[in-house]
């Protein structure tokens, strides 16, 4: 899952994605395998880079996710396990030093991966030089040094990671830090063979030549820039034996109305389904529905050049979060899977030891309510000392997003006497800078986790955080997070009531932000396409148990 | 002649260069960064990486070296492919998009110009109502929509052709040519029509006529040339219609061409693509131009020999 | 003498958005081999439609027989299938335009264009043509014509592609040659050229040559005989003599006597009033008669038949009706008269100044 | 009778000077014209006849050399009233009677142009009896004035125009073939009408045409041109009866004349210009051979031609 | 040719007088250029056809959206995805409200409970699709009517400047567009749409950057065609200034193939802003125009074709009007015009 604001893929029209275990049916997962096992994918984009210091989107992620591997991988159940790793890490008592034992892994040049290539990429990925968004990003803060050496303050070398031996890894961190190894699967993380990186210098990860594998596949027929790659078994792979695709071939296809043609042509195995088409295809044999980890809400930008807004007023937020019906939206404007979202952190996502769902610990926050809307609005116009306003919705330009937005636009201003909504819709980047700018009243955005912890959406909103840009601050809040970082790190529990109670400041009591749905997706998928396991965080998806059966 | 075509080649460059100007300061006030992760960076990775792309420097400076690597050839750097080169994104997104291009070219005229010969020969005829009722019929249905009933109808309720993607040989290229090719045709088959109409009341036409010639000399060998000579000035926009059609078309299609990537682009703002993709189109553009104009010298004898249009 | 050609009683009308033109009301007029037979008349008198009916050359859609014949050779040219007429036109009749400039092919060398009936309608080789071609470029005195023969319309002058549209015409020996204007766009030095580059060609291969003009000059110098036509039909035909010297028409004589004479001084001109007929509503009767201070009542209502003059000559004005009144035509034709013998003024002693 | 009006002195037009392509449309012609004479000027297509007409009446500027009229230089860049007298005073008539009427404008306000710009009428009214006034002066009549250009024949278009020219009034004319383009039937209309116009106003003409016998007819002193450079001038009756360049011999011969017993014996005399066979350093100039009669000719063919010359009595 | 001479009554044969005047009559009724080009025009039909079917097509855009009470702007997610239903013509088995739901024909309206009749269905968001395609419609003419207006006025004006002027000036006007030419159109107007507030008005200014180009040579050849005509020379030699000329002279000749030419730039640019809906850059939400409807359509065409259907009837009517009454004025206003 990507970080930042990007609701692009709500259009569905990428078709990697979430095989939802439970929606499947048993028969499939009986089905012996095929003689052949070719696959056609497609992708909503091209790959704009492999190198894992470097990737900071979606396809990246997943490509890097299939061609190599970390330490640890997500399974079939999403959890993650011992992947490069041949065990379970050690992890000190204080929780900030993990040590880790390298299993005999190769790269498909055949050489072993060791200990020094996870130094060397993380040393490469917190390099300033190298110029790497998630590299500080998922280290600073957890990493030793990490956050010193990013801002240029400390050499690389300094960075909490050290080859004890070929084999054996140690890295300290900053703090505890609970969700620490699931971080291990992320393709940040993953190992870089020194020699290679350095002989190729500048044509490094620029073609599927210039690359070297260590996961189930590798990557073929990729010329840097292209509309098609192939991923191919890899050999030496350490866990081959249970690889049983041969080949992936993968087309870029952006139009989604043409994914699902090619689909039914047979020329695709798996195509997304847009919410245009989503009501033909939701009682498809072939569909698959599959809720997301990623959810979007209003941002209530509070502060605009420097002046406080209408919005920074709690009660025109709370009137605006209460006032739009949800499931209308999910069911018929989307209709893709989504469901109505009176949350944060999202659901099937976080679960505390019981495996309890940390939205039963939560609860619904910010429902829709249309006369206590009225009223809160009614209240906050008065405490402005206006009768009526004018907010202007930032949204994305694809078209479900502005489906969405026309939605919005009439629900408020039906429900909200006074109101005029304008709309304004731009593309991602041009987005990303009016945030960064804070130049906007409220804005359509979203968020996908990094790791699968509450903490990947909580923190967003602590005060001044890199991703809160719309001047919310509450000290309670701020307090809450650093104790659970802090203080609560090694208290689960308490750690979850924190949580809750931080979600519960952040919506029901300051609105700070408006929920609206949780994503889903729905594609349609051959049913001889078997054994696909899609993660709720990191990278979207795994072609290493996949398999074909009954195709022919 | 040579002196022509000397002098069109300097104005070649001078328009290039003003295009490369003009387009590099108005990127620079396009609104958005290129770096889509922009704000996870830090202040000092901001500063490393607007040095690596050379953006920390002032904008003339910035341009001077544009320009120089520009020179050289060299289109600089993708934001979004990193470490890419544009020269490098548009070699390898060309070749469909050229095919297309080309095919539609060749057969949305010759179709065009059959089409106009027939409707201009058969004037105020059936034959002349309905070619050119087909004609405006092939510009009035927007591409995308045209091309996009091609794809249901032909490809998959028939299955006659690939639905898309580019690895089916040929025939992956049909569809999307003839979808491309409805602008041309249309075009050649109007223009050629009025151009034919006015050619056949010309004097040496009623003179061939009155050597003996029968219709089909008249039209084919006395007409069509001197009829064709028009259509060839504008086939220069013809072809910059295609740039703007294959954006559609291989969009629908999913063929990985150039006008794709460009669209991509610019969703992305990768800024040194989209201006490296618009320099290659406006140097595709005026390169035809170019040609254009010396095959009219090459088709029309009167220009050929007085070495260069007036 | 033999008639090689017969127009007979021609009518045609052309159809247009303001309604039937009718061109051609009634046009009579043999063709003897090997003469010049030119024709006269003001703008829109319907000369050209005329040849081009007997070319068959009228815009099929919109033009239309709507009587009479036109005999050549036994055949009713307006009878023809196109086949038929493709295989006349070019070999037995030919054609020249007024303007040279644009009566060539921009894009084919004239080679082609000269060798394009030879090879048409002669059975013989490419490299037979091309001789005959450039023997024809000879003839019509392109000097050079090897090398000239390969080079395009517009590297010639005026008088030049004219010459290389004559030989065009010329190039199957054809038996009536049709001159639409021919010198008109042409200079006076190179009109001269032309015409006796025609008068000598005639000679040399004994065509019937129709030549329209208004230059009453010209008709002096090359026709045999002379037709008059004004408003879509012949008004008077004869010699050329009989017709500059003994002209019945008014309207010949409006046309003769509006030329000013390089011997004498006159005072004023002659000139004919007002403007020509409009042929979607041609008059009733005789369509001169608005023009003519010779106007008869009868010219009002009846349009007068052909009077035979000699055995030559014809003229359709009632003037010559035995009932007429005697008028005096202007005194420039009366000069005219004087010196013709056979019309009434004419004066033995007389003769030219 | 040698009241000049018009005096061109070393006139010269060249197009895209010091481009390859380079005409020299006019290259160095002297001549003048009286007051109420008419100036015949004839030549050969493209010897630059329609030139000198419209660099006199500064539709160009001139390369070189002066035009004076009424003894001021037109050619001078003068005040903006200046040319506005200078335009009522000299006109033109044009050759093409289709193409020198605006097809858009009404035959009313195409006579009342001349009217509207230099202000002429005080009112509506009087506008429309100048305008009707000219119509009848050229033979028109009133409901003319209402329909448009296209609704004409070529001699009563040739008309409207010359009454365009009359409206404001000018003393000089100068008309560029104003009739080749007519049928001979019509030629004579327009022919009589200017002459009639001279008698009653005054007029001066210079008159450009390629036919002759009608120059000879309407011209009281004709000048011969030959690609650019003048080459004969003399009075009418002169000119025809004793031509002496041998250019102007040429082209008197080869006009067909009405007249075939005449037209049977007539000889063409060839002009090649190579038979001068000038030798590089003789001077050809302007020089008159007889009273009033000049001929461009070096020195040698000076003396020739006057030994040649036999004055003929008209 | 009759020989025999019959007798007719001798007072026949009274000379008589004519009146020269008479002579000069014109019998034809007077008119002027353009009565003459709409007589002519008159008889083609498909151009008067085509301009009924405008005029209808520009009434509907006006009064269509307030012809059956739905409000355009008006969501029912309940109603959302309805196919048309009409009634009376419901009883012919089409627009009866029967559409495609999950491969089966159902009739939705039964499904849904919906009482009211749709006549062109609604959209995902449960908008009368009838009311938002004359919205639509009208958008999409105010568009090209306005874009071709800037393209007129400054296609005039360059190139009337240019030809007229002639000279320096001319030869730099023409390297500045020899240069603009060069730039491929999309490009330009993808740029400025980026650099713009998206809206109507960025659209307008995006279409005409480059759109006035044509117009301004197609005006310039005509200019410098009309500007040594012996016309022109006249009106210069009475002394009739610039500005007169251009405006008395110059203008009314090239009007026609002004009207003719945006004849043809109305629909170009109707097109092209259906081109850049497609693209997403057209116009923001919620308004509708031709090209978002179509854009809306093209992607469940094959479910919902209605969706499609009528915004792509529309669009194509429009363009193919136009182009005929372009071709019926060019046939009319001037036979012999080419580009
Ligand atoms: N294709 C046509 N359609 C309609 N009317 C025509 C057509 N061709 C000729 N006419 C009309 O027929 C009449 C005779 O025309 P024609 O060309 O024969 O005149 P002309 O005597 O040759 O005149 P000119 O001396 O101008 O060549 C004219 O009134 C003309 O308008
Ligand atoms: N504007 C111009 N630019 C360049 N050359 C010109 C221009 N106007 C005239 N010429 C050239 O100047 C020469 C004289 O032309 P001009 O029109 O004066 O001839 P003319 O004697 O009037 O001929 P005609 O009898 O055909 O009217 C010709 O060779 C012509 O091509
Ligand atoms: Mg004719
Ligand atoms: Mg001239």
């Amino acid at each position: 899952a990507c970080g930042g604001t990007d609701d692009k893929k709500d259009d569905a029209s990428k078709d990697e994605g979430k095989d939802d275990n439970a929606t499947e049916t048993p028969a499939k997962e009986d089905g012996e395998p095929d003689a052949e096992q070719i696959l056609n994918l497609s992708e909503s984009a091209a790959i704009p880079s492999v190198d894992s210091a470097i990737v900071e989107d979606a396809v990246g992620f997943n490509v890097l996710n299939n061609v190599n591997e970390g330490l640890y991988r997500l399974n079939q159940d999403n959890i993650a396990e011992p992947a490069m790793a041949a065990e379970e890490a050690e992890e000190s008592e204080d929780g900030l030093t993990y040590t880790f034992k390298l299993r005999d892994a190769k790269w498909s040049d055949g050489t072993p991966v060791t200990a020094d290539d996870f130094v060397f990429a993380w040393q490469r990925a917190i390099d300033p030089a190298t110029g790497s968004p998630y590299g500080p990003f998922m280290m600073s803060g957890t990493v030793k040094n990490a956050t010193a050496i990013s801002e240029g303050k400390m050499d690389k070398k300094e960075l909490g990671i050290v080859a004890k031996d070929e084999k054996t890894l140690e890295v300290t961190l900053e703090r505890p830090v609970p969700y620490f190894l699931s971080l291990m699967s992320f393709g940040t993380f993953y190992p870089q063979k020194e020699e290679f990186v350095t002989e190729k210098g500048d044509a490094y990860a620029t073609n599927s030549d210039n690359l070297l594998y260590n996961g189930p596949f590798t990557l073929t027929d990729w010329d840097g820039t292209g509309g098609s790659w192939v991923y191919k078994k890899n050999d030496e792979y350490w866990d081959a034996e249970n690889v049983k695709l041969t080949q992936i071939n993968v087309n870029v296809v952006q139009d989604s109305a043409t994914a699902v043609k090619l689909y039914k042509d047979g020329k695709l195995d798996r195509a997304g389904v847009s919410g245009d088409l989503a009501m033909q295809y939701s009682t498809d044999p072939e569909a698959v529905t599959q809720a997301e980890t990623s959810v979007f809400y209003f941002k209530f930008n509070q502060e605009k050049g420097g002046e406080k807004t209408p919005l920074a007023n709690e009660n025109i937020r709370k009137a605006i979060a209460k006032s739009f019906q949800k499931e209308d939206l999910a069911d018929v404007v989307l209709a893709n899977g989504s469901i109505p979202a009176n949350f944060l952190v999202p659901k099937d996502f976080a679960f505390d030891k019981d495996e309890k769902d940390f939205r039963e610990l939560s609860g619904d926050h910010l429902e829709y309510n249309v006369e206590e809307a009225q009223e809160l609005w009614k209240k906050g116009l008065e405490e402005l000392g206006v009768d009526s306003l004018e907010l202007e919705i930032l949204g994305g330009d694809t078209e479900l997003s502005k489906k969405m937005d026309e939605y919005f636009m009439s629900q408020l201003q039906t429900n909200l006497e006074g109101l005029t909504i304008k709309l304004k819709e731009v593309p991602f980047a041009v987005r990303l800078e009016l945030d960064g700018n804070q130049d906007y009243d409220i804005q359509v955005s979203g968020w996908g986790p990094d790791f699968q912890d509450p903490i990947s959406f909580l923190d967003l909103f602590v005060t001044d955080g890199t991703n809160n840009l719309m001047s919310y601050s509450n000290p309670e809040y701020d307090k809450l997070i650093a104790d659970s970082k802090g203080d609560l790190a090694l208290k689960p529990a308490e750690r979850y009531e924190a949580f809750a109670k931080a979600e519960k400041i952040l919506l029901d009591e300051d609105a700070a932000i408006a929920p609206i749905y949780q994503r889903g997706l729905i594609f349609l998928e051959k049913p001889y396409f078997k054994g696909l396991v899609s993660h709720p965080f990191g990278a979207d998806y795994s072609f290493k148990w996949a398999y074909i059966s009954g195709k022919e | 002649m040579v002196k022509y075509v000397g002098k069109r080649i300097i104005y070649m460059f001078i328009t290039m260069f003003l295009i490369a100007t003009a387009t590099f300061f108005l990127m620079q006030t396009l609104p958005g960064s290129p770096i889509a992760s922009y704000n996870k960076l830090n202040d000092n990775q901001k500063a490393i990486v607007e040095k690596k792309y050379g953006i920390d420097k002032p904008k003339p400076v910035q341009y001077a070296i544009y320009m120089k690597n520009l020179a050289k050839g060299d289109l600089g750097t993708s934001f979004a492919f990193k470490g890419k080169s544009v020269n490098d994104l548009l070699a390898s997104r060309i070749k469909p998009s050229f095919i297309l291009g080309a095919q539609a070219m060749v057969f949305g005229t010759i179709i065009g110009i059959l089409l106009g010969m027939i409707a201009a020969l058969k004037q105020n005829t059936f034959w002349d109502y309905g070619s050119t009722f087909f004609a405006i019929l092939g510009i009035s249905i927007p591409s995308f929509v045209f091309a996009t009933l091609l794809q249901y109808y032909i490809a998959s309720q028939w299955h006659l052709l690939p639905v898309g993607l580019w690895n089916d040989g040929w025939k992956s290229s049909v569809l999307p040519s003839i979808a491309l090719a409805m602008g041309p045709l249309a075009l050649s088959a109007r223009f050629i029509r009025t151009e034919m109409i006015e050619v056949m009341g010309s004097d040496y036409i009623t003179l061939a006529k009155a050597k003996g010639a029968n219709g089909f000399e008249i039209a084919f060998k006395h007409a069509f040339r001197n009829a064709l000579i028009p259509l060839i000035t504008v086939l220069g926009p013809v072809a910059a219609g295609l740039v703007t059609g294959s954006l559609v078309v291989e969009q629908i299609f999913a063929i990985p061409g150039i006008g794709e990537q460009f669209v991509s682009s610019i969703m992305v703002n990768d800024f040194a693509t989209i201006m490296g993709t618009t320099l290659f189109f406006s140097a595709f553009l005026i390169v035809v131009i170019f040609i254009v104009d010396i095959l009219y010298g090459v088709i029309d004898p009167r220009i050929r020999l007085s070495g260069g249009k007036a | 003498m033999s008639k090689i050609l017969q127009v007979k009683d021609l009518e045609l009308s052309f159809h247009t958005f303001a309604g039937e033109v009718k061109a051609i009301r009634g046009v009579n007029f043999d063709l003897n081999k090997g003469e010049t037979l030119a024709i006269v008349g003001e703008s829109g008198s319907g000369k050209s439609v005329t040849t081009k009916s007997i070319m068959r050359l009228l815009p099929e859609s919109s033009s239309e027989f709507k009587n009479g014949e036109i005999l050549f050779d036994g055949k009713d040219l307006t009878k023809l299938t196109d086949k038929e007429m493709q295989k006349i036109r070019g070999k037995d009749i030919s054609m020249i335009f007024q303007d040279p400039m644009t009566s060539l092919n921009p894009t084919m060398t004239i080679g082609k264009q000269i060798m394009e009936p030879i090879l048409k309608h002669q059975k013989v080789s490419k490299s037979k043509a091309r001789k005959v071609a450039i023997e024809l470029l000879n003839m019509v005195g392109i000097p050079n014509a090897e090398n000239r023969y390969k080079m395009y319309p517009h590297q010639f002058s005026g008088g030049q592609r004219q010459r290389i549209v004559i030989a065009t015409a010329l190039a199957c020996n054809p038996q009536i040659l049709i001159a639409d204007e021919p010198t008109t766009a042409l200079d006076v030095t190179i009109q001269a050229q032309i015409l006796e580059l025609m008068k000598d060609i005639q000679k040399k291969i004994d065509t019937s040559i129709i030549f329209i003009t208004h230059d009453l000059g010209v008709v002096a110098n090359v026709a045999d005989r002379v037709a008059v036509m004004y408003g879509g039909m012949i008004v008077e035909i004869g010699t050329v003599d009989e017709i500059f010297y003994n002209p019945q028409h008014p309207y010949t004589w409006g046309l003769l006597s509006s030329m000013p004479s390089m011997d004498v001084n006159e005072e004023k001109l002659y000139a004919i009033p007002g403007t020509p007929p409009d042929l979607l509503n041609p008059p009733k009767g005789d369509a001169f008669a608005l023009r003519s201070e010779y106007a008869l009542k009868i010219d009002m209502e009846q349009p007068p038949p052909f009077f035979q003059v000699s055995d030559t000559h014809y003229a359709a004005t009632w003037l010559l009706h035995p009932q007429a009144p005697h008028v005096e035509p202007p005194a420039g034709i009366i000069e005219r008269m004087r010196t013709f013998p056979g019309s009434r003024y004419y004066e033995a002693t007389g003769g030219r100044a | 009778m040698s009241d000049v009006l018009l005096e061109v002195k070393n006139l010269k037009q060249y197009f895209n000077e010091g481009k390859p392509s380079e005409v020299r449309a006019i290259d160095d012609i002297s001549f003048s014209i009286n007051r109420g004479e008419t100036f015949g000027l004839v030549g050969e297509s493209g010897c630059g006849k329609s030139t000198t007409g419209r660099t006199i009446i500064r539709l160009y500027d001139a390369t070189d050399g002066e035009v004076l009229f009424n003894g001021v230089n037109v050619q001078d860049k003068k005040s903006k009233a200046g040319n506005k007298d200078f335009n009522r005073k000299m006109q033109m008539i044009f050759q093409d009677p289709y193409a020198s009427l605006n097809p858009r404008m009404k035959v009313m306000d195409i006579i009342a142009e001349g009217i509207d710009v230099h202000g002429l009428a005080k009112s509506k009214k009087e506008r429309k009896d100048m305008v009707i006034d000219l119509l009848e002066t050229v033979g028109l009549n009133r409901e003319h004035a209402e329909r448009y250009p296209h609704e004409f024949s070529g001699g009563q278009r040739q008309r409207i125009g010359i009454a365009r020219a009359l409206a404001v009034d000018p003393e000089f004319i100068i008309a560029d073939e104003p009739i080749s383009a007519l049928d001979v039937s019509i030629q004579a209309q327009v022919v009589n009408l200017l002459r009639e116009l001279q008698e009653e106003r005054g007029l001066t003409y210079l008159f450009i045409a390629h036919d002759l016998s009608m120059v000879k007819y309407i011209s009281d002193r004709i000048g011969v041109m030959y690609f650019g450079k003048l080459v004969e001038m003399a009075s009418a009756d002169e000119l025809y009866r004793n031509p002496m360049h041998s250019y102007t011999k040429s082209l008197l011969s080869a006009i067909p004349l009405p007249d075939p017993i005449y037209e049977r014996s007539r000889v063409r005399t060839p002009y090649n210009p190579k038979d001068h066979n000038y030798g590089p350093d003789e001077h050809v100039e302007f020089r008159e051979i007889a009273p009033e009669h000049f001929v461009l000719c070096s020195d040698k063919e000076f003396k020739e031609m006057k030994a040649q010359y036999v004055p003929k009595e008209g | 040719m009759k020989k025999d001479i019959e007798q007719l009554p001798q007072d026949q044969f009274e000379r008589i007088e004519i009146d020269s005047t008479h002579a000069e009559r014109i019998e034809k009724p007077s008119l002027s250029f353009w009565q003459d080009a709409w007589l002519r025009l008159r008889k083609n039909k498909a151009a008067i056809v085509s301009m009924i079917v405008l005029v209808l097509l520009v009434i509907m855009a006006l009064v269509g959206p307030h012809l059956n009470g739905h409000d355009g702007a008006a969501q029912n997610l309940r109603h959302a995805n309805l196919p048309p239903k009409m009634p009376g013509i419901e009883k012919m088995g089409i627009m009866d409200g029967v559409g495609n739901l999950s491969g089966e024909k159902v009739d939705l309206y039964a499904m849904k409970k919906v009482d009211e009749y749709y006549w062109f269905g609604t959209d995902g968001l449960g908008r009368d699709l009838f009311t938002r395609l004359w919205e639509g419609t009208q958008i999409s003419l105010l568009i090209a009517f306005v874009a071709a207006l800037i393209d007129l006025v400054i296609g005039v004006l360059y190139g009337g400047i240019s030809g007229y002027f002639g000279g320096r000036t001319d030869d730099i006007m023409q390297r500045i567009v020899e240069i603009l030419i060069g730039i491929p159109t999309l490009i330009v107007v993808i740029l400025m749409i980026m650099l713009m507030e998206p809206g109507i008005g960025a659209i307008i200014i995006a279409i005409s950057i480059t759109g006035w180009i044509g117009m301004s040579r197609i005006v310039r050849a005509q200019i410098l065609k009309y500007k040594n005509q012996e016309f022109v020379l006249a009106a210069r030699t009475l002394g009739t200034n610039d500005s007169r000329i251009i405006g008395k002279h110059l203008m009314p000749n090239v009007l026609g193939i002004i009207i003719i030419n945006t004849m043809f730039t109305i629909p170009n640019a109707i097109f092209f802003e259906a081109f850049l809906s497609f693209i997403g850059i057209g116009l923001q939400p919620p308004a509708a125009s031709l090209g978002t409807l179509i854009n809306d359509g093209y992607k469940v065409m094959e479910f919902q074709p209605y969706v499609l259907l009528f915004p792509s009837i529309v669009i194509s009517i429009l363009m193919i009007a136009f182009n005929l009454i372009g071709d019926g004025l060019r046939d009319a206003l001037d036979p012999k015009m080419k580009d």
